[in-house]
Parts: C-alpha cells; structure tokens; sequence
C-alpha cells in the first residue's frame, strides 16, 4: 500500500504542472468547476484547444481514435492538477467526450467515427443527451418519445426534459422508441440528432438560481436519416449502457470542494469587522469549517479508492454510489456553511457589486440541491450500497 | 389555564377569513420574498380594501385609525392574514413606527404620520443597518449634524427593503460622535423625496429586488422629523425591536406550507408508490408537523406574556431561533420531496406548488440573520434564561 | 386562551406549594423523578403517607373510593408543584394507584374494591403489571401465557417479561390467554396475582446501568382463585384498556429535566476549572446547553396543551404521542450533553465517591436509551402522529 | 499510488488469523471495556503463547525482542488482532513506553525494561492525568524532589488504566516548580511496590473497576528510575503521544461490530419483518458503512504518511475524531436496533450479540475525551489544517 505516486506518475505529474502553468489562462482563487468554465470564456477557448492538441481533452480515448490513451492512473492525476491549479475543464464538452464518443468508438460504423469524432476531439462540437422525459421519472427505460421509419428516415415525435446544454448544442444523443410492443429495454434506439433540424425546439427551465441549465426539447416530426442510428434498431438501451475507461474518481469536484472551504476562510479572515457571522468572534463557524475540511478529506480518500480500483482493472460499483452520496450531500452542507459565514450578503445575487465572490456561494447552495437528485437520487445511492455493497436483499 | 380562544374570537377569525377569501382571487398565489411590480400593485389595491375596515393596523386604537383589538384577536388577525397569505406591503410602519410615534412622538407628529399610514397612503422603509455595521446595530455611522433649525445627514443604509417604493423612512444616525455609542444617536423621519437621497437596488440570489442600499448626500431633515430627544434613539428603536422578535406569523405560515407540501405526498406518485408510503418521507413528515406544534404554543407563550403586560425576553429569542431555523427546515424538506422540479423558479410549467419551496430555500437563508442572528438570540438565552456568564 | 393560572387554579397551587413545603422532606438540589423517590426511601414513605391522608396520592380518583377528585387541572397543578419543588411523587405505585385500581374501580366487584383499593390508596401495597412477553414484540395482544379453569382456581403456565418492580410487588395485574381458539383480542382474562403464590418465580434481569428495574416473571401451574378475575372471562384486553381520567402531561418529568440542565450548569460553573471540558472555556457546551433549554421548553408547551385538551374533557390522542415522542428523544439528548459537560467524570457510576452528582447523569445516560423503546417505540408515536394527526394512509 | 497490500503482506495476514483462529477458543467473546478478573486471567495466558512468537510487539527491532516488521505489516497484524478482538493488556507499554525507552533510555534502561515488556513478564501502567489538570496535562502538581541518589514522589494520579494489576508505571512529575509549566516536567518509571504507593479503584458506569486513582506518599524513586534529561520529560512523552493519534485498529473493531449487527438485522424479525427491510434501518446501516470505509482510508492515509517518516498532525486529529464519534454513533445505532434487549448486561440470557452494544454504549463516552477531546482535536485542525487564527 503506497498512497504517493509511483515513479512514472510523478514524471508525468510534473509534465501537467508544467502545462498548466505555461498554457492555461491564470485562475483566479476560489473558482473552480462550472465557474472556472464560464468565467473567462474566449481564454479558455483558447486553452481547450491546447489541451486538445495533446489529445488531453479525450485523455481515456485509445490514440487511434484521437485520444491520448492514458491510464486510468494517469488521467487521475491530470484531472487532479487541473483541480488543483484551478484550471478550466472542459465540462461542456462532457456528454460528447465522455458519453457519445466511447459509444460511436465500440458501436459506430467507420463513417459515423469520421463525421462526428473530429468536432469532439476538436473541441468545436457541444452534445447533449436525450435521455430524460416528463413521465419517466427515475426509470428512464420507460420514456415515451417515439421514432417512426418514414423511408430513408425516421420521424420523430415526443418530448426531452432536463436537457442540460441543449441551447449550446450541434448535436443530440437521442433515445426514442421504435417498438412500442417489446419489453420496455428492448425497443429503444440510440440516435444522433442535428439541433438544427426543422421540428425540434427547446424552450429554457430556469431554475432557482435564476440560471439557464435545463431544458426542455420538443420534437414535432422531426426526420433523422437513418445513418444516424448507432448500432442496431431496438439495442439503443444497451449502446446507451456502453463506457470506455472513464475515470471516475470525481477529484475535480472534490478538489474544487476544499477551494470553496479555502475560499470561505480567505473571505471571513479578511472581512472579520463588517460582517454580521465574522469567523474570529463566532466559535460556532470555527466548528463548521473544521467539520466540512474533516469531510473533504474523507471525500478525497473515497476519490483515492475509486482511482485505485480502476487502475487495477476493477469496475467501481457501490464504491463510486458512495462516492456519488457523500460528495453530493456534503457539497450542500458547505453551501450552508458558506451562507453562514457570509452573513446576509450571501444572499445577493451574481448580478449584485456586493456579492461576495461574485455570488459563487450562493450559487452553489442553489445549485447544490439538484446535485443530490441528478444521476441517481441520494436514496437510490443508498439502496445500491445496501444491495451491493452490504449484500442485503433488494428493497 | 386555558387555550382555547372565545367564542367572539371565533367568530371575529370567521370575519376575516371569509374577508380574505372574497378579496382574494381564486387562483391567487403568494410567493415569499420581495414582491415584483405586479406583486406591489396587487398588494396595494388590496390593502386599499383593507383600509375601510380598519384593518391595516386593527391593533393601534381607535384615534389612530385602528380598532383597537385585544392582543388575542391581534394574533387571530395576523394568524388568518398569514395563512391566506395576504399581502404584507408597509409592515415597518404598522409593526415599529406607528408603536414607536404613538409612545415617544409629539401630537403633531402623531397627526402628521398615524393616518396616512392606516389609510395606507403613505409606505415607509427601515433605515437601520449600515454595511460597516454588522451584527452590532449601535456601531452606525451614518451623521446627523444639527445646521440651524435642520440636521443635515450623510451617510449610507442597506438591506433597505422595499426603499424603491417607500414614501418615508425612519431611520438612526449619530447626532454625538464623542458620546458612547449608545448614547450618540437619535431617531429620525425623512422624506424620501428630500434632495439628496439615491436608492440603489440589491438584486437577491432569487433574482429580486428586494433590498437595498440608501445614500444620504446632505440631506436636510426639519427638527420636526426628530422622534423624542435627541441622543436617545437608541433606546427608542429598541423598545419596538422587541416586537419584531415576538410576531406571531411564523407559525400560520409554516402550517400553510406544510399542509401543502403534506398534501403533495398524499397525492404524488414516485416510481408507482406515493410518496407518503415512502417510510423516510413519512418520518420526515410526521417531525415537522410535532415541531410546528411546538412553535405554536411557543409563540403563544409570548402573547400571554405580553397579555400579563410582561415584557418577552429569552422566551421572544426562543421562538425567533426556532422559528427561523423551522423555516429553513422546512423549506429544504420540501426542496427535497418536490425532486427536481422543486427546482424551478416560480411562473416555470413545471414548478410544483407554484415554485414556493424553491423562492422560501432562497429567502430562509436571510431570515436566521436578520434582527439579531441566531447566535445572537441564542446568546441571549444563555445569558437570560440559562443565567451563564457572558462569553 | 390564557396561559396563567385562573383564580381557583392559583388558589389550589398555593394550597399544595404550602403543604409541601410544610410537610415534604427537603429534597436535594438536582435531584427528581425516579430519583427523589429512592434517595431518602424512609423519609419519603412518612411523606407518601401524608399525601394519601389528603388523598392526593390518587388524586383523580373518585371521593366516593377515596381519592381527592381533582379535576385534571387541579391534577395538573399538584404534578407541577412536586416537580418544582423536587418533592418525591410515589411512582412505585403507579400501576396500582393508575391502571389497576381504576380497572377495578370501573370493572370490579363491591368485594373486589374492598379487598384491593385500601392498600392502594394507603400507599403500602406495590404493584406490578404482567403484559409484555419475550415473543409478543409491540403486539401484546400476542401473548401466550396460558389459564386454564380447574374447579375454582385458574392455573397459569407462561412467562413475562420487563416487569418492572416485580421483586417489591405485592399484587401484579396479569393478561393471560383463556382461549387459545379466539381471535387474539378475544380470548385473553385479566387476573390480579398474589405474587407469594407458589409457582411465581422473578428474576432480576440486570441492565446496563447495573441496577435492577426489569424482571422476569415465570409462571409454573400457579392457581389464581376465580374471585380474582375482574371483569368477564375473554375480555381481559379490554378491561385493560380502560383508564380513568389520568393527567398525562407528564409535567413531572418535563419539569425534571428542565432541573437537570440546571444542576448541570450549577455543577459546570463549580467546577470550571478540573474538567477537560469546561463551561467557560468551550463555547460548543454553551450551545449545546442553550439547545437543550430550548428544547426543554419546547416540552413545556406540549404538556400544557395535553393538559388543556383534558381539561375540556378531550381526550390526548396524537398529542399524547407527541409528547412521549418528543420528551424521550430530548432525554437521551440532555444525558449526552451532561455527558460532554462532566468530561472523564461522567462515566463513573453511582457507586463512586467522585461521581458528580451521585452519578445520577451517567444513569440517566443508560436508561434514557431504553425509554424511547418502552411504552410504544419512537417509530410507533411517529405513526401515530402520520395518520392520527395527519390522516396519512396506514403504515 | 497503491491501493493493494502486497502478497507477502497477505500471506502474513492469513498466519495471524489462522494462529488466531486456533488460540481464541470457539466461543471467545470479548466484551469492550475494562477487563474483569476472568477477562485477565484468559489475557494474560493468550499473551504467554504470542511472547514466543516475538508477537507481543512485532514492530519493534529483533534486539528488542520484536521482529523489526514494516509499517505496513504492523497494519496488518493490528487488524487482524483487532478484527479478531485478541486481547490487549499491555498496551500502554508496547504502544508508548518501549518506544520512549528506545529513543531516550541510557544501555542500563533498555536492558533492564524492554525484555519483560516482550516477554510478557512486566505489566506496566500510565500515570500522566491528575484530578485537577484537566485537559491541560502539563498543570499537573505531582511532585519529584531530589533527596541524595533518589527522588523522593507525592501526589496523586487518576484514570490509570489496570494500575491495580501493573508492576511498574511509567510517570510524569514535576520536579522544577518555578519554570514555566511545560519545562519542569521529568519522565520517571517506578516499580509498583515501592512503598507509599496506594492504588484506589474508580467504578465506572459499566460497573467494571478499569479505572483507578494512585496516590503516592513519600514513594523513593532511584536515579536509575528517570528517563531522559530531568525537566525534558514533557517533551518526551509528547513524542509518543502523537503515537496514539495514529492508532490503526479503530477501523477493524468497528468492521466487526457492524459486521454483526448488519448479520442481526438480516436475521432478526420485528412484527413479523425482518430489521432490514425496515428503510429507517436500512438507510442507517448503510450511512455506518460509507462511514467506515471512510474511516479506513482516513487511517491508512496517516500510515501512509508516517512510512514517508512525515509526522502525521491534523490528519491524526481528524482520524481521532472521526474514529472516536463513529465510535458512538454505531453504539447508538446498534443500542436502538436490538431494542429493549440491547440494554441488558453482557452475560444476561437474553443480552443480543454478546451484550457488546450495551458496553460500547458505555465506554465509548470516554473515548471522545480521552488523549485530547474531540474539542481539542477540532480546534488542532483548524489551526493547522485549515489555518484559521487561535481561539
């Protein structure tokens, strides 16, 4: 058991430090995630491309492909050093890079690798995923939208819901059904849909934070010719399960996690006088900053155990639900702690001269609540460490 | 001992109820936090029919334009408005000022300001907090220099809700730099219109405007806009403090959105199952419904001493701690059992119960710190009531 | 609504406030409920004699059976006083003076009120309740302890067990199964036991505090006379389930624990200086003591309402559950805090000559454990409230 | 970075648990707390069959009479002894006492200590608490003087661990009463007959006499009897006390005890349902396992960094508390699952899983303020971990 790097990944650990500290744009502190992403936009633009050019954008994708082939291990520790010196991830590239790429890599024809690969690995192509519908709730073989064969073509007709980045996007990853009468997983096909097709329309949910995240996608007959289904007609289920070697340690997010922290301290210590909570003379906030560190770092470890596990070729299971659990619950209660320390200016908005670092804060616990439901709810978190973990009967 | 309210104050609560219910359109729904353009003005039309009825301030006798209505029938009053979640517009007046003018105003200040606020013609806002100031109210700064038969002040309010539509303002400034800081400071009413006053809005993390900040460029306020002596402002704002600190609102309120959300489990299915059968959602349930009974006879407790002209003390800080934290409770409890669409913003299809948990997760946050943190109300119960040694 | 004392209500409380302090022992600061009654066994039962001439040891008795006929405000207030006043109350007549004596009252014969309701009232005999059996859980119609008629005798074969002061009972209520072929509810008889009747054997079952509060009860072919069956043969359960107009506010105990926050606060400042955790110094036992008082007085105001429902002749329903719900929680919430505030001290036992306090926090720290199991679990009075309070669907 | 432990370190595992398999009898129970008379006896003839196999304290170097393991085998070997609950009687000695004699202690001193700690024929105790140090260890009053070639002790120690079985105690005194609190401290070891000695037992709540009070009354101890420089004796106690922090086996007892209460509430019905499928209990079970295995990569992270001979600090503290609360936390849970059995003394018929969750109930209230309360480790934290400004 050696919890340091080996020899070779510290050698690479030093080539990534030394890229990020000549390449990417200079972060300011306490940003990090979604912000460091939107914060300076053209810059890190600029910056994607670079990482690109060393195929660090796809670090997971075989070389052949484009990518840079890196180890579990290795992309463990670029994606640590892009947490660690703040810089920007290329988060909106998520569902192409990390999603409908490995999927068109295992089941797509030659010629739907060449069309769509390159604006990924390029960096220019935003996806997003048709997966989620009003009724499905968090059983999503059961959604509804459906795709007909009109000829050369299949018609489309139904609804998306939560479809993150669909005003940014070029392309969908769209599950439809094409067989209404089979079992509900096998009826289902995985399609690439242009956002500029005549039909579709996506129309903003905007959420408590007063931020454009979600969406909501119409299709009203909207026709994709059939090159764009991937693998067969009816298996879309199953090429929507397909993953490559994705790491899936989330120490970006835990990280980002222990800068926020870092960042509450840096405020309260400078604003001590004119706050109405200042952390000098509140012992209480002394406390919740002490308890949310003790559990940064108790996410980290769950981090640490995941990567381990993956690099020796094991599938994280219940390990990565722990993970998911602890990290999306405890991000909600630093919030808190944040807009204890920060007193009532931490009710002002992004849009407000006074907010204190920008209105981050207050973003985060508006944001925070969703983190909990999104990819699998706290409970269903729960009930797959029971079940797999602890090897209790089903609930 | 007895807790339950007479016969005639049955009957008064049935008044007001089917009041509220005809004045009150069907499909009407209040969203907590700072009202928008079409909020004010709906809230305004209503309290203009509010206002024939003396219903503005029932409380306030019956020269000043109220009905002067026991304190038990107050708390039926508030209970039935804040239940049907009527419009609250000019609060700081009906709730601080007016108390505050009728003890230590002049008749002709009493004449000048008491109607205009029962008729609501005239909206006030608050003018304490200062952005230097923090938890300690006393340490303002704003000035107050007395220039012939005027005082003439400079300085900066904030957190100043609803300044942008305000009439007036009473607010405090120190009017004696070199005396304690308690001492140095006196109350005052000033025209909004007055030269030299800008209103800057803050927008809120629920994108309202909301608060604000007010900057005083010499400002001249006639002496009559002084309230008691000078210097003895201090005292004068903290006596109508206490009042804010024993609102009987909290538990109405809270009982409105927990029959909703309760509601909501009873009828909404998750994965086949309602999600009231969920064994965690019940639990949670069952608990917030023990603690809102508890908030009830605690904020009755205050009332009766009130009743006993006894002044609330650690009791008012206990329902203040209690009731903001059952709040966010509440509001985070219901985030949760909506699911995602607890999410969206109010007016969006697909918000559930009109968008209410998403605007009350935003607005809870202020409500622990506003008069006095829960620190502070919790410091005061360790002195006060548990008689600890101060820290 | 009014929360002070109405005239009457304040003349009765001077009256008891003055034979208190008249006639009651002087009790110890800090010291209440089960406590107050065995600290000064001998001089409590001169005291318990007192009360039981004024007939305020079965307060909301009938005059005719000689009890003083309070009214449940009037019982409300005597509670209170003791309470306040750290005057011991006689709870190891509890079960005599309320369950089996206004059973018998409502149920029983001229002889049998004659034979049983003098040594309750007088305050000598002790009772016991023989309900709970090890297979029953928290279904006590479930009990399989067995009569069988013989002549004039019935013949018992079983066990129970959690009977509390069985090894200083007299007389014990005992529910046992007349019929074995009814449905559960309808087949059970309530017998009173002489508990010197030959096949009665107790055995102590010891907790984890070391003292001795449970018993086993064991039963080998012990005959009951016919004579000591109250009510009809087969509908024992429902005898038992009568009550009379018992006060339920449990001031007592709310009172108690109020007392035991503030010896804890008298004991903390005494004593600032020897302890790893002093008051002064450690801001985190200041609010932990504020909570609690928070908490106490929560209390309070649940016993208040009970009380007032009563005393509209309403009868506490879900209410009733509230409060036992809340009050026992709070109770193992005051013993962790008293835990925190005595540091290393605290787990010294009563036997201890540097056990603060007598060790009395440390017991409440082990008993208070099983209090939110006995008399209905937590889980059982939240249920209560969900569909009694609520109307929630059935569990 | 590896997660894995080698296969050498495996095969190494399997040895002691299969030697421990065959030593602990059957129906071994270990019941935490204080050992009983009983409980000792058996200890102390387990520990004579591990002397032979150097195991009583493997880490220490082979001339010492350990067999010089890694770090990482030490792991190992606590784990499995921990999992296992074999019973560990002279801990204070091999844990911070053997190591202080190697750092500090003169040829004489090792010759003289070390063998009978690895034999097994010495039992030591700790005396470093005093009734009024508190939490400030360094106040403590008892008092060395020298008188000739001796030192001559009087005062008083408390919450000595099995003093009444010890042979010898290893002690801090003072013996420079006008320097500053922490430079008049010396490290001593006395032989427990020395006369003047008394060892007065402390009952604790369990009713087990673990803990004791020591006073000392003209007790003459040789010069041969000091360790290290006289007044350094702070400094050298500190030194292993940072051991203590570090301690590997919290992990592996809570791995067992949750273990088998999850074993319980698989097999256990309660009206007719199994435990675990009641979801309150279902979620708690699996929030105790996140828990733990959090709590073990905690641990490891702190070995990790003594094996770079870094000196764990805050990560040491945050293992403390999060062991010490997890400690408590499974002990109320498992208390609340068993229901009313859960409360009943080990050895009782129907006591559930051996009594354990009634004694850890009990013991586990010391364990958040012995070696520094969590107040204390909390406060180390955000000093050094997150550096925040002292209290």
């Amino acid at each position: 058991m050696d919890l340091r790097d080996s020899e070779e990944e510290a050698t690479f650990r030093s080539e990534v430090k030394e890229f990020i500290s000549s390449e990417a744009p200079k972060a300011k502190k306490g940003v990090s995630g979604e912000e460091a992403l939107t914060a300076n936009w053209e810059a890190n633009q600029a910056w994607f491309k670079k990482l690109a050019n060393k195929g660090w954008i796809a670090p997971a994708w075989p070389k052949e492909y484009g990518g840079a082939g890196l180890t579990t291990m290795q992309q463990f520790v670029l994606n640590e050093e892009l947490a660690l010196n703040r810089a920007a991830r290329p988060m909106h590239l998520i569902i192409g890079l990390g999603m409908a790429g490995p999927t068109i890599i295992v089941h797509g024809t030659e010629e739907q690798k060449k069309e769509h690969l390159p604006g990924m690995l390029s960096g220019e192509d935003v996806w997003c995923q048709g997966y989620s519908e009003p009724e499905s709730g968090s059983d999503l073989a059961s959604l509804q939208t459906k795709a007909v064969r009109d000829g050369d073509d299949y018609v489309i007709n139904g609804q998306k819901i939560w479809t993150t980045l669909a005003h940014m996007a070029k392309k969908m990853i769209l599950l439809a059904r094409t067989d209404a009468d089979a079992p509900k997983h096998k009826g289902i096909t995985y399609f690439i849909l242009d956002m500029k097709s005549p039909g579709v329309t996506v129309r903003p949910l905007m959420n408590m934070a007063d931020t454009h995240e979600f969406n909501e996608v119409f299709f009203d007959n909207v026709r994709i010719p059939k090159e764009n289904v991937i693998g067969e007609e009816n298996r879309g289920w199953y090429s929507a399960m397909t993953t490559l070697d994705f790491e899936r340690s989330a120490i970006g997010s835990t990280t980002g996690m222990k800068q926020t922290i870092e960042s509450l301290i840096e405020y309260a210590q400078d604003h001590a006088g004119d706050h109405t909570s200042a952390l000098k003379t509140n012992p209480m906030l002394r406390y919740e900053l002490t308890d949310r560190m003790i559990e940064v770092e108790m996410a980290r470890m769950l981090s640490y155990r995941v990567v381990s596990m993956q690099s020796r070729g094991l599938i994280p299971n219940y390990e990565a639900s722990m993970m998911k659990l602890y990290n999306t619950e405890m991000n909600q209660r630093i919030a808190r702690t944040g807009q204890n320390i920060l007193g009532l200016y931490g009710q002002l908005g992004r849009g407000s001269h006074l907010a204190p670092n920008g209105g981050r804060n207050c973003y985060t616990y508006l944001r925070s609540v969703a983190y909990t439901i999104e990819g699998g709810t706290s409970e269903v978190q729960r009930n797959i460490v029971a079940q797999r973990g602890l090897g209790l009967p089903r609930d | 001992m007895d807790f339950t309210f007479t016969p005639e104050q049955e009957a008064f609560r049935g008044e007001v109820r089917t009041f509220l219910k005809q004045e009150l359109p069907e499909d009407y729904v209040s969203i907590p936090g700072a009202p928008d353009e079409g909020d004010y003005e709906f809230g305004q039309a209503f309290l203009k029919r509010l206002a024939p009825k003396k219903w503005i301030a029932p409380a306030w006798p019956q020269e000043y334009g109220g009905l002067g209505l026991g304190l038990w029938e107050q708390v039926v009053f508030n209970e039935e408005m804040a239940y049907q979640r009527a419009p609250l517009l000019n609060f700081a007046a009906t709730g601080y000022l007016g108390p505050t003018i009728m003890m230590y105003g002049t008749d002709e200040q009493k004449a000048q300001h008491l109607p205009g606020i029962t008729s609501n013609d005239v909206q006030w806002c608050q003018g304490y907090s200062e952005p230097e100031s923090g938890s300690d109210l006393a340490s303002l700064q704003t000035k107050a220099v007395q220039d012939g038969d005027d005082f003439v002040l400079n300085g900066q309010k904030i957190w100043t809700s609803q300044a942008h539509y305000a009439d007036w303002m009473f607010l405090l400034a120190r009017t004696d730099p070199d005396a304690p800081k308690h001492r140095g400071i006196s109350y005052f009413l000033i025209d909004m219109k007055s030269p030299g006053i800008t209103v800057r809005p803050l927008i809120n993390m629920a994108s309202q405007a909301g608060f604000n900040e007010v900057f005083f460029e010499n400002v001249r306020v006639p002496r009559s806009g002084l309230i008691g002596e000078l210097n003895r402002g201090w005292y004068i704002a903290t006596t109508t403090l206490d009042f804010e600190r024993s609102s009987s609102t909290g538990y109405p309120t809270s009982l409105r959105t927990l029959e909703e959300l309760t509601g909501f489990t009873k009828e909404t299915k998750s994965n086949g199952k309602l999600l009231i059968e969920e064994p965690l959602i019940r639990r949670q349930i069952a608990d917030l419904w023990v603690d809102l009974n508890i908030l009830r006879f605690l904020s009755y407790r205050v009332v009766s001493l009130q009743a006993q002209k006894l002044v609330p003390n650690y009791e008012a800080s206990i329902v203040k701690v209690f009731n903001s934290e059952y709040g966010q409770k509440l509001a985070r409890a219901g985030l949760h059992m909506l699911g995602l669409y607890g999410q969206l913003e109010p007016g969006s299809t697909y918000a559930r119960l009109a968008g209410g948990f998403a605007r009350s997760y935003v607005t809870s946050v202020g409500a622990t710190i506003a008069a006095g943190t829960s620190e502070i109300q919790r410091s005061i119960i360790a002195t006060r009531g548990l008689g600890l040694p101060r820290n």
